[in-house]
């Protein structure tokens, strides 16, 4: 084989930033590859440790505020409903009514959801968008706080 | 006692009475907006629950979210802190009304000290010591004008309804009168819907002088000694001294006497502070009473050792003072300590806190919510902590201020460090020589 | 007044001592090795020399490195901090010999003091209560079998010339003693090149209580209350309190009365602590004199709010002592914070600080060297601060003390914090029934 | 095989947010792969915060301890004779003597090239090295500290 062509190859890879360079032509195979800790050796490791310095827990309240962190993984066709204040939470008027919705049924905007109970006032929580119910993620006569998530709308 | 003391309030003072709460083996609930995530009062309380978005109108000033948190926690009381809503009637109307402990004064008395006019009419039964000028609500120039030639000039004009320097207005002679009550009254109906003044002598350099008072549900009423204030700018306090430099056994006598006499005037229960303006013959005038913890309430605890937090939570919880006679013991002073640009206006400077070492020793205590890697939000005030030194004298307490203030490292926001540093090496404040006018006097001779 | 103190030290007592010097107008040099360039003494002080490298030996316990240091910098005085140099009666000799004053006693006083025996004898010719046992030093199995015999069983052998719990051990029946003797006679050789043994009859579960005394160069010599410092590890003070909670004022008073005397016996001058073992029955034994500050003294600061190191500097200016009584008030207690791994046999934790909030509040100080970012050094002791608080009462002191120790946060290193919390929170502690051997005898039970 | 074109494959994966390219052609075949921890490379840059958290002066000495940085900068052939005690620099034993060295002269591994007078004693400092003084870094009767930078000499 071509040594030079060889060399050549290698250079490439190893300027760029890609792992592996596989190359089969005429009964030849060439095959280059990266160790796999390159990258990471390459940069210094980051050390997050001032991110979260103090590693704050919000502590074991009834909520749960960190939830909020949800936020990134729903997915985009996932619409999450949010609780717009802080309160307790029921699924229907009363406690003999049926819930508002349930998992499956189809809401439209503007429709009562559930109830956030504040200060002896039924709260009723509107859905800002139309779809199914995928999840309901509050029990009901739990405590909710500002910003927990309530339920799972699949947009419509 | 208490079982559960909501905390409705945030930054140091939050953590100030989460503190004694744990002290006293009081459960706490904290409650946080989304911007405050990261705070030390979330961490260390016993809970916490998020009540809103950073604006302080939909989180801290809130009464139904704060409510409803109590509520879920079953929280039997609440503690208000200063600010927000610790001087809010209709707040401790509607903790009463859901059978939640308001940790302070009555609805009637917040209200009756609230409202300037109500107040000097009161004190003025009580026969402790006012500013001459108006005994009710003016609201014609005729009047007004009538008034101050009586009084005689320089007056000045308030707002009826309001404080914070809004609608008020120094007149120093006749043919200015018109002109400043028009715009008063206009800038009071913008900030306070309402353009009913008042007109007062204006007390001329004064300085600041207040007395903390402490009332039970029994009628009992003490006082614990005063602080001096006079180091302000902007009516923003900036430092506070306890004893009063200026005052003498005889002075401090009288001002305590009309103190306890003006929270007499409500049968005042919970912590209270009466604000005194002396004058430069040592005439001494009640200014308001404010119904609340205050911020500079450390330098007292420095001072006679007692917790006032604690005091007032035991009185809210219907225990009676007992002791009647706090002793004093040297001196305290305090430093509020801003995250502002001193050199740019005292612009605000929020932002990450990349370094943080706190002053430690004999005679120290640092009340603060701030760590190293800690955000300011932009949304609340800009204080990020309060410096305390106790000492023998005057002498040694603004030495150790001093190297307390070198040992206070904040990097990555701009602080308020280095105009402390400043005044405290200034012989007019080192030898007692200064007034409310101190701070703003300064920044004419720099500019 | 000394115009300019070097200090030979470093960590958080280097930096306690730059505070009164900052207070006091004196101006200070910190010495450090290269391992310490980072530290917050080098950072505070007016002025810093790097003296040597990380190893002890060639920089903070080096005499002639520090001497030259101080001639460089023309300091008028050394402080020597605790630990390192602080009882070497040659460094005080040397300093004297370079005109410069050692903050301390004079080289005859270490030296009589330093020396078991000798301050042994100079007790008894006091009337200073003794451990029963040997009068000097003894060399000889037989020697040491006679009065072993005649003192009983248990007996301790101890080292003549150490400390530290090397050349000592316990010996409850006769057929183990000889065994004993050879071994403690190694140890001490080779830890201190002597191998003269004293016996004494051992004082079983005692606690440890000590006074803090204080002489001026003209003789008058005081006392500033006592500390208990009962809980501690294989010799190392963890807790200490004050006042203590065993003594009532009949015993304080004797115990006091006994550590003036041993003071006197050398006309001491400077700060010095005299220790004492307490038995079951309430007697109490002379342990040793410490001439020097100790690691604890702000708990005795907390409760007579006096600066004692203040009063060592001026005492060492050639002030006199002109308070001959101090009251004391209130009850403070002091935790040693290590980086070491309680889980792991209190390995020291040496590294990175990444994360770091002192507490702070009411009753409250904190001394220490280190913030977030601060490499902890392999080299020194591992103590990495120090939480004292102040309270009206022992309780409320230990709920104090709780809260404070939930508000210190470090992170990065693992800490005895999670060993502290256990304690006040132990039935014996807060009983106040526990000994010397209490750490052992917990873990013994976790075993 | 075309190198040009191979090396414009690289750079088209290079830029993209592919993780590989696999051809297939007549009888050639390219894989060209990136690592596989790629990911971490677009996650946000980490903040060193804290890395020198109180930016520690050392305070204004009369020595200078931050000279010790100037250790890096020192050229191969340029050795640093650095202080190995705290004390007085002096070039020459006397006032009135001449300097053991001055810039310029040839000293040799031993020889006495300046004193540290420390408590009193007169500290004769020697050379590590044979070589040509190119520069003396402490002035006569300069306070020094340990490990400062004392004097460079060019390695014979």
């Amino acid at each position: 084989m071509d040594l030079k062509y060889l060399q050549k190859l290698i250079k490439m890879l190893d300027s760029s930033n890609l792992a592996e360079i596989e190359l089969e032509e005429e009964g030849t195979k060439i095959k280059l590859s990266k160790p796999t800790q390159t990258v990471v050796a390459a940069a210094p490791a980051p050390q997050y440790i001032h991110d979260t310095p103090l590693h704050l827990h919000a502590p074991a309240a009834k909520p749960e505020p960190e939830k909020t962190e949800a936020k990134e993984e729903v997915p985009a066709n996932l619409y999450e409903v949010r609780s717009p204040m802080v309160g307790t939470f029921y699924k229907a008027p009363s406690p003999d009514a049926e819930p508002y919705v349930k998992v499956g049924d189809t809401v439209k905007a503007g429709a009562t959801i559930c109830i956030i109970e504040a200060m002896k006032l039924m709260n009723e929580i509107e859905s800002d968008v139309s779809g199914k119910v995928v999840k309901i993620l509050a029990d009901n006569g739990q405590a909710v706080e500002y910003d927990q998530p309530l339920m799972l709308i699949e947009k419509a | 006692m208490f079982n559960k003391i909501l905390i409705a309030n945030r930054g140091e003072v939050a953590l100030r009475i989460i503190r004694t709460c744990k002290e006293m083996g009081i459960k706490t609930v904290a409650v946080y907006s989304t911007a405050d995530k990261d705070s030390l009062h979330v961490r260390f309380a016993d809970e916490a629950v998020c009540i809103g978005p950073p604006s302080a109108s939909q989180s801290y000033l809130s009464i139904p979210k704060i409510i409803a948190a109590a509520e879920i926690t079953n929280a039997d009381a609440i503690h208000p802190g200063y600010g927000f809503l610790a001087e809010n009637a209709e707040f401790a109307e509607i903790c009463k009304d859901s059978n939640i402990v308001f940790i302070g004064p009555t609805p009637e008395m917040i209200t009756k000290m609230g409202d300037k006019v109500t107040a000097k009419e009161l004190m003025k039964q009580m026969g402790v010591p006012l500013v001459e000028g108006s005994e009710g609500k003016l609201h014609s120039y005729e009047e007004i004008r009538k008034i101050a030639v009586k009084t005689g000039f320089p007056i000045m004009l308030k707002a009826a309804a309001g404080g914070g320097g809004k609608g008020m207005r120094i007149v120093r002679e006749e043919s200015h009168l018109e002109k400043a009550v028009e715009v008063a009254m206009s800038e009071s109906l913008a900030a306070f819907g309402d353009d009913n003044l008042y007109v007062e002598k204006l007390i001329e350099n004064p300085r600041h002088v207040e007395f903390q008072v402490m009332g039970d549900k029994y009628g009992n009423i003490v006082h614990i000694g005063e602080r001096d204030c006079t180091v302000q700018r902007r009516h923003q306090k900036l430092i506070e001294e306890s004893p009063s430099p200026i005052l003498d056994e005889e002075l401090r006598e009288k001002m305590a006497d009309a103190a306890i006499k003006a929270a007499k005037s409500v049968n005042y229960e919970s912590l209270g502070t009466v604000e005194f303006l002396v004058d430069k013959d040592r005439n001494f005038y009640f200014m308001e009473m404010n119904t609340r913890i205050q911020v500079e309430h450390p330098i007292t605890e420095a001072v006679s050792g007692v917790d006032l937090v604690k005091e007032q939570i035991k009185i809210a919880a219907g225990e009676k003072i007992t002791k009647k006679k706090q002793k004093l013991v040297g001196h305290a002073i305090e430093c509020r300590i801003n995250a502002e640009d001193v050199k740019n206006n005292f612009q605000p400077s929020p932002g990450l806190i990349t370094a943080f070492n706190t002053p430690g020793g004999h005679g120290v205590r640092v009340d603060t919510h701030c760590y190293s890697g800690y955000k300011i939000p932009p949304y609340y005030d800009s204080m990020i902590g309060k410096l305390i030194v106790l000492a023998n004298t005057r002498e040694e307490a603004i030495t150790r201020m001093l190297r307390v203030l070198d040992e206070f490292i904040v990097e990555g926001v701009k602080t308020t460090i280095p105009l402390h540093k400043e005044i405290f090496r200034e012989k007019k404040f080192i030898e007692n020589d200064y007034d409310t006018n101190y701070i703003e006097k300064r920044e004419e001779i720099e500019v």
